[in-house]
């Protein structure tokens, strides 16, 4: 492992009235990493996403990528930083079309401006087009390339799951954050969205931090695993370290759970 | 006890369920698997009353439901968990449960029943006053199988009670149905989360694309090389 | 000293508004629809207590309980009628319907009727009473203790009772709410019948102590009434009740401070203070939507 | 190229379209209130494309507007009559101080959603109002009187430049950025797209050609008053959208003009005017809520055209 | 054949550009409701010139732009001879310039701005006439009417939202002030409002003897009511705007004791002609009393025909126009009307007091 983390956070936490939904947390993660994050509901992982992604401000602590502090930005400012994130509910624009949807990931990275679009200027016309190139280019990739003129709305759940990572893949992260993508799916979806999953990291050199409640995808693809509860770590380590932790299995994973996660069972 | 006999179902245009049939014996879980939009809560919310079917029948009890408003479902004995909990989040747990309870006339029942749900979900009583939309997942998820208890069912639906919840919840969740069950109540239940919904279930239904591809016991389901292949994960 | 008059101006305008905005904040909590006519079935309620006064000879009473009446019937046939079909569609075609909805009542009611003014009879005896310089009429009164008796009534009906429990449970979620055995017509029609009644006692108690009624007379104080549910925090039945006094009293300053003609101005300045502030109203809980 | 062939085609076609009406008015075929009631669907059309964008588009609800249309209408009206310039830089600079109006309400709007964000710009428009009800150097409550200069020319001219500039916003990546905020905003921000910039864009944009319209508005009904531009004015603009089906531009397009000949020929029945006006809103609404139009433009029953949207949907 | 037909058919179309919907629809209604029975009684009567007189209502939503472009459809459209309306001022002004520019007449009934019959420039426009009288009269009448009771410190009132009432007030203070007194107060309201009981509070502070409240009455009599309760006794005055039954229903009788106002008429006037009207009026709608928009409305259609009787024609609307011009001791309801070269009617204006809610004749103010 390198010497210096992708990103850091020292000690955050952020509180809701009373409520110390996360406190304290520390994370490092390197360029490359594949990394779960787990914990029971409620625990306060998806707080997390949101610290780190600027949708809350922490209260207290430091959150760094690359060495540059993230701590107060907006989240349009993060995401122009480099990370970017999918939603556990799923939080496509419906009304636009697969492409579109894409499109407006692409938003930052082009330049025209918006008189150069109000009077047509050549700049417009060549800006527009690399945008949609390039989406259509990514959209191939995800496979989504047949239905780039459907309403996200009009696409199965799993598509719009695989477009929501195809989105977040388009705004061009180092960090991408995962929520729960599988969610609802059944263990056939799982396994394949693992598979996905594997290998946009693979093409896009990736790295990427996840939360899941699947212990097979999570055991199955991880290299380090945190786990949260009630705001606070409670381990981290590699998938085997934390299957056998006796305070993950008493919080989160259940003794049964844990045997069989042992055996690679998918219970 | 419940006998759906060839039900079209549309949302305007969209035809989701296409002469589906199935049966739920007294006494039984049955569930119900299949992919994503398969049609699987359409088919709950159709029984329940909030769809209503363009063809075919469904029987319950010797009565026939089929496009009956949900609240004289309700009170003939059917009670539906819906996809996502749905907890009335700004009113507290207590209120909730109440909620439940809300077309039962016999009062002594009714406090009988807070006692056996406290009991199934302690969890619940610690929390009684507390505001549902505050609630962790989990005990959301407790709460609307709770606050359906509480309407006294003969016919319970729950449909994906697992869903984002973490395995030790999951763990919970699924004993907890099939002590329902022994406590006299009929379960119908969709779950992703197949491997452990056949292996609780007495009989199970495949639905895909809106029509009913599979059925038989669970056991023999889960056996299945096809089966296993497109909905267990190959496994 | 005329401070505390002014101060006593305030709160009777300011309860006014309340009583209004108590019916207002029903329906639009319950259903989440801005009902532009609820300040026509206002008007209809003043109207309705008219002509029992002054056609009929009833008393004051009777009359206040025949508009109640007539006006829950109304809010419920107009529930019915032209928005039950657009529980589904978006809130935005729902506020047209109920734009359209209010000129068809108040131009409805000119055809049938005109659309010159008519002076409520005297049928409550109003006595001033004088303290230290200090005039305080006893129909002010009366409307502070009738909106506050009906807020506490209301506030015990939402969260006592079953059809309350019902209403709340409507209005975060009609699915799960028909789950529970609730019959959301019902309960939606039992919603307009209060919130409208509560509007036709607003509409009587309004001709009794201002005199004046005409057929466009629901306008402003709808306007105004929804101001101060939006204040107070929408759906909040004391909100309401803070939100309409909040806007008499500051109009009354306004005024009083010599800047009648802002005095409109001066209430939406301060609404939209609080609104920066306070994003949900004073009484609203920061529904920031959870990511 | 198929998008500027496309473009190209709309420019003709609003051309021919200004041509006839001006060779029928100048030949007296369209008498004085046929050219007037043309200048009038004109004048809300713009109103109403531009409350689009903010609405539509943006999905900011705001029921202001006619605070906007407001403030175009009394500084383009002060230009000419005090001032004794020309009528085309009243009109720009009607519209740009509409817009800086825009960026004062967008900006501290930001913070509220849906209602309360309704009843903030229902509260603005309403101050806008009273602001002008006591300033008496433009007439107070009276109002002001202003020459009639506003010609079908200037109307077509400032209704072409509307369309085209917002529908090539629309059709850019501002515009999808202006979309995604409607559709999810928490997304958008997500994505990296500054929320609250294009927020305040389609605030001040939409603003603009208010004020446009308010130029155009002021010089042609002589007289303009406060009470011209009150929340039931407001109302009207936000039936012309939401009438035509919200995200549509040819669709408010077509609401203003239907809307405008409906009310228009209805002058003669004064009894039953709003009766009718009234039921046929709430008839529309019940019987097809996602407004006339849907979310479609006119363009999309042509095929797949993805020229600027709204040429075909052009007003008469 | 109503389109093409216009004023050379069997009948004389007269547009009435009115208020008939929206913030002021009651005024408008109130005109049409003159009008009508003007109308009525002259076809009953054979007639003008044995062409009856029709009418052809629009309404402009109390809106200047919809005034606009209902006057252009009476002119351009209906080709009507002449335009009655609009009842504002700023409705008015909104379509003397189509009226000139179609060379149609224009009288409005209740528009009382001083410079409405002007153009821009300053000159009398042809076309453009009206029944009422202007609001420096009144004011003026009022201002020494007070000055004659012995008032030396006065408030003043005023409709903001009206010019009517912002013009009466504006001749009452100049009037009132060089005769020797003083404006104490000077406060505002705005149309519609119902709750006056603060800015009253403020009023009653300043200590004034007397208080003129120019507006019309549907304010009025609850500024009056409500004034009362707060205790303020002092005499208090208004204008025509004040004058109908509806008053004293709103403000109450023994409220009214002790106010005055200046009007065109008392539908009260034992005189022969207006008790015919009255109860001409009743009878056509209910029992209900006249007001005096109700009597500016009927006046008007009068002063036209009268016009068109001198003339000899009812077709040639230049002549009618001269004709009308040279109007002279035409008696109306609301008085014995001359119509001056600013095209405005000189007449006299009454002050009444009310006395447990009747109006009672006090003087007759000459110009
Ligand atoms: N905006 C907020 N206001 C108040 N409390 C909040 C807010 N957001 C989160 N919380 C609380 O913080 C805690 C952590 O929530 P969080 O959503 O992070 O849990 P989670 O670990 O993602 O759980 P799950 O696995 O169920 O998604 C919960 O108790 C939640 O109610
Ligand atoms: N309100 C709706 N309007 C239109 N189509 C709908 C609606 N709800 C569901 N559908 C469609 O009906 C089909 C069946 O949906 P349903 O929700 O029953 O699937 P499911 O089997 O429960 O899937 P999941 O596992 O995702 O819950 C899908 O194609 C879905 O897109
Ligand atoms: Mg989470
Ligand atoms: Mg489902």
């Amino acid at each position: 492992m390198g010497s210096n983390p992708l990103l850091k956070v020292q000690s955050a936490g952020i509180q809701f009235g009373g409520l110390k939904a996360v406190w304290d947390f520390n994370m490092e993660i390197h360029q490359g990493e594949l990394v779960g994050l787990i914990g029971p509901n409620g625990a306060g992982k998806t707080t997390c996403f949101n610290l780190l992604t600027g949708v809350y401000v922490p209260t207290e602590g430091d959150i760094s990528l690359e060495g540059q502090r993230l701590n107060g930005l907006a989240p349009y400012q993060v995401t122009r930083k480099g990370i970017s994130r999918t939603f556990q509910n799923i939080r496509l624009f419906n009304e636009l079309s697969v492409l579109d949807n894409v499109k407006v990931a692409y938003h930052s990275l082009a330049k025209h401006s918006i008189v150069s679009s109000i009077f047509r200027l050549p700049s417009h016309f060549s800006g527009e087009k690399e945008m949609e190139e390039k989406s259509i280019e990514f959209l191939k990739i995800f496979q989504l390339e047949p239905y780039l003129y459907e309403k996200a709305k009009n696409l199965p759940y799993g598509m719009q799951r695989r477009l929501e990572i195809a989105r977040a893949l388009a705004a061009g992260p180092k960090l991408l954050l995962l929520d729960e993508p599988a969610a609802g799916m059944n263990p056939q979806e799982t396994h394949e969205l693992m598979e996905l999953i594997a290998f946009v990291r693979e093409k896009f050199n990736l790295t990427i931090l996840l939360i899941e409640h699947d212990m097979k995808l999570v055991m199955g693809i991880c290299e380090r695993i945190y786990v949260l509860d009630h705001g606070q770590l409670i381990a981290d380590g590699t998938p085997n370290e934390i299957r056998n932790n006796p305070k993950v299995i008493e919080a989160y994973l259940g003794e049964e759970a844990a045997e069989s996660h042992a055996e690679s069972s998918p219970n | 006890m419940l006998k759906v006999h060839q039900i079209d179902v549309f949302y305007g245009n969209i035809q989701a369920l296409k002469g589906v049939s199935l049966e739920v014996q007294e006494g039984e879980i049955v569930t119900l698997i299949g992919a994503n939009g398969a049609g699987k809560s359409t088919l709950l919310k159709t029984l329940s009353g909030l769809l209503k079917p363009k063809k075919g029948t469904i029987q319950y009890l010797e009565n026939s439901i089929a496009g009956k408003p949900a609240q004289s479902i309700v009170k003939a004995g059917i009670s539906h968990v819906p996809e996502g909990r749905r907890v009335f989040a700004n009113m507290t747990v207590e209120e909730n449960l109440q909620l439940g309870a809300y077309l039962r006339k016999d009062l002594q029942g009714v406090k009988q029943d807070f006692e056996r749900v406290y009991e199934l979900f302690p969890r619940l009583l610690e929390r009684k006053k507390q505001l549902s939309g505050t609630l962790s997942g989990g005990e959301q998820q407790m709460l609307a199988m709770g606050r359906a208890i509480m309407a006294k069912p003969k016919l319970l639906l729950l449909d994906e009670p697992s869903m984002g919840l973490a395995p030790l919840m999951v763990k919970t969740i699924f004993s907890i149905i099939e002590e329902i069950n022994r406590a006299g109540t009929t379960i119908l239940l969709v779950e992703q989360n197949a491997h452990m919904a056949l292996s609780i279930a007495n009989r199970a239904y495949v639905i895909e694309t809106g029509s009913v591809v599979a059925s038989g016991p669970a056991a023999e389901l889960q056996a299945s090389e096809q089966i296993k292949e497109a909905y267990l994960g190959g496994l | 000293m005329e401070w505390i008059q002014q101060l006593i101006n305030g709160i009777s305008l300011g309860s006014i508004y309340a009583l209004i905005a108590l019916g207002y904040t029903m329906v639009y909590g319950i259903i989440k629809l801005i009902n532009f006519a609820h300040g026509d079935v206002f008007m209809i309620g003043a109207f309705v207590g008219f002509y029992a006064i002054a056609g009929w000879g009833l008393g004051f009473f009777p009359a206040l309980l025949l508009a109640m009446a007539v006006c829950a019937v109304f809010g419920v046939l107009i529930e019915r009628i032209a928005y039950k079909r657009l529980r589904n569609a978006t809130r935005i075609a729902a506020l047209i319907t109920a734009i359209g909805v209010s000129l068809l009542i108040e131009y409805g009611f000119i055809y049938v009727r005109g659309a010159q003014a008519a002076a409520y009879p005297d049928v409550l005896a109003n006595k001033k009473y004088d303290l230290f310089g200090i005039q305080v009429s006893s129909q002010s009164l009366l409307i502070l203790v009738v909106s506050i008796v009906l807020m506490i009534i209301l506030h015990f009906v939402v969260h006592r009772t079953k059809i309350g429990k019902a209403m709340r449970a409507v209005s975060h979620d009609m699915e799960a709410a028909q789950l529970m055995g609730i019959n959301v017509n019902t309960t939606i029609s039992a919603t307009f019948a209060i919130g409208s009644a509560l509007a036709g006692a607003a509409g009587v108690f309004f001709g009794v102590y201002y005199t004046k009624i005409e057929p466009l007379m629901g306008v402003i104080p709808g306007v105004k009434a929804f101001v101060a549910a939006v204040l107070g925090g929408i759906g909040i039945i004391p909100g309401a009740m803070v939100g309409g006094l909040v806007l008499g009293v500051v109009e009354t300053i306004v005024s009083a401070l010599g800047f009648s003609q802002w005095r409109d101005a001066a209430a939406f300045i301060i609404l939209i203070l609080i609104l920066l502030f306070r994003p949900s109203g004073i009484f609203g809980k920061n529904a920031r939507e959870k990511v | 190229m198929k998008k500027v062939k496309g473009f190209w085609i709309y420019v003709v076609l609003s051309v021919v379209i200004y041509g006839v009406v001006q060779l029928l008015i100048n030949g007296g075929i369209l008498n004085p209130f046929y050219a007037n009631t043309l200048i009038f669907i004109g004048i809300n059309i713009i109103l109403a494309v531009s409350l689009h964008l903010v609405i539509g588009i943006t999905g900011q609800f705001s029921i202001g507007h006619a605070g906007f249309l407001a403030v175009g209408a009394y500084i383009s009206a002060i230009i000419t009559m005090k001032f004794q310039l020309p009528f085309p830089l009243a009109l720009l600079a009607g519209g740009i101080v509409a817009a800086l109006a825009g960026l004062l309400v967008g900006i501290p709007s930001l913070r509220l959603k849906g209602d309360y964000l309704a009843i903030a710009t229902l509260g603005f428009g309403e101050i806008i109002r009273i602001v002008f009800l006591n300033i008496d150097y433009v007439g107070g409550a009276s109002g002001m009187q202003v020459t009639h200069l506003t010609t079908w020319t200037y109307t077509f001219i400032c209704l072409f430049i509307t369309i085209t500039v917002i529908t090539n916003f629309t059709n850019s990546r501002h515009g999808r950025a202006c979309i995604s905020v409607r559709e999810n905003e928490i997304a958008a921000d997500a994505m990296g797209i500054n929320t609250t910039y294009y927020k305040v864009v389609a605030f001040a944009l939409g603003s603009f050609f208010a004020g446009i319209a308010g130029g155009l508005f002021a010089h042609n009904f002589y007289i303009i008053q406060p009470g011209n531009f009150g929340f039931l004015k407001s109302f009207d603009i936000l039936i012309f959208v939401v009438l035509g089906g919200l995200g549509s531009l040819s669709g408010s397009v077509i609401a203003a003009i239907l809307l405008t000949v409906v009310s228009t020929f209805l002058q003669d029945y004064p009894e039953t005017r709003m009766i009718i006006y009234s039921v046929v809103l709430v008839l529309v609404m019940l019987y097809r809520p996602q407004g006339l139009m849907g979310t479609r433009e006119v363009t999309d029953l042509f095929g797949k055209w993805k020229g600027p949207k709204g040429g075909n949907s052009y007003g008469k | 054949n109503e389109t093409t037909g216009g004023s050379e058919g069997d009948t004389i179309k007269v547009g009435a550009n009115l208020e008939l919907s929206g913030a002021v629809a009651s005024y408008g209604e109130g005109i049409k409701e003159g009008i009508d029975l003007a109308i009525e009684e002259i076809n009953a009567a054979g007639g003008v010139d044995g062409k009856e007189l029709e009418v052809v209502p629009v309404d402009n939503k109390s809106e200047g732009s919809e005034a606009t472009n209902a006057a252009i459809k009476l002119v351009n459209q209906d080709k009507v001879t002449a335009i009655i309306g609009s009842a504002t001022s700023g409705n008015t002004k909104a379509q003397t310039q189509i009226a000139d520019e179609g060379k149609t007449i224009l009288i409005t009934p209740s528009g009382t701005a001083d410079d409405l019959t002007l153009g821009t420039d300053g000159n009398v426009i042809d076309y453009v006439f009206r029944t009422s009288f202007i609001d420096s009269f009144q004011g003026k009448v009022a201002a020494n009417f007070a000055t004659e009771l012995g008032i030396k410190n006065a408030a003043i009132y005023a409709d903001n939202a009206s010019d009517y009432a912002k013009g009466l007030a504006k001749s009452f203070k100049e009037t009132f002030e060089a005769a020797g007194g003083k404006v104490v107060a000077e406060e505002s309201y705005i149309a519609d409002d119902t709750d006056f009981r603060s800015t009253l509070t403020n009023l009653k502070s300043a200590e004034p003897e007397f208080i003129f409240i120019p507006g019309y009455y549907e304010e009025v009599g609850l500024i009056v009511k409500q004034a009362r309760e707060l205790g303020i006794d002092v005499p208090l005055m208004g204008a025509d705007g004040w004058d109908s039954p509806t008053l004293v229903e709103l403000a109450g009788a023994e409220n009214l004791n002790n106010t005055y106002i200046t009007n065109h008429y008392s539908s009260g006037d034992p005189d022969e002609t207006i008790q015919k009207f009255v109860e001409a009026f009743s009878k056509k709608y209910d029992g209900a009393k006249p007001d005096a928009f109700n009597a500016l409305g009927y006046d008007s259609v009068y002063l036209l025909v009268d016009a068109m009787d001198r003339a000899g024609t009812t077709t040639d609307k230049e002549k009618i126009k001269d004709a009308l011009a040279e109007t002279k001791d035409l008696s109306l309801i609301t008085g014995k009307i001359t119509i001056d070269e600013l095209h405005n009617p000189t007449k006299s204006a009454t002050v009444l007091e009310y006395k447990d809610g009747e109006q009672v004749f006090k003087s007759k103010v000459n110009p």
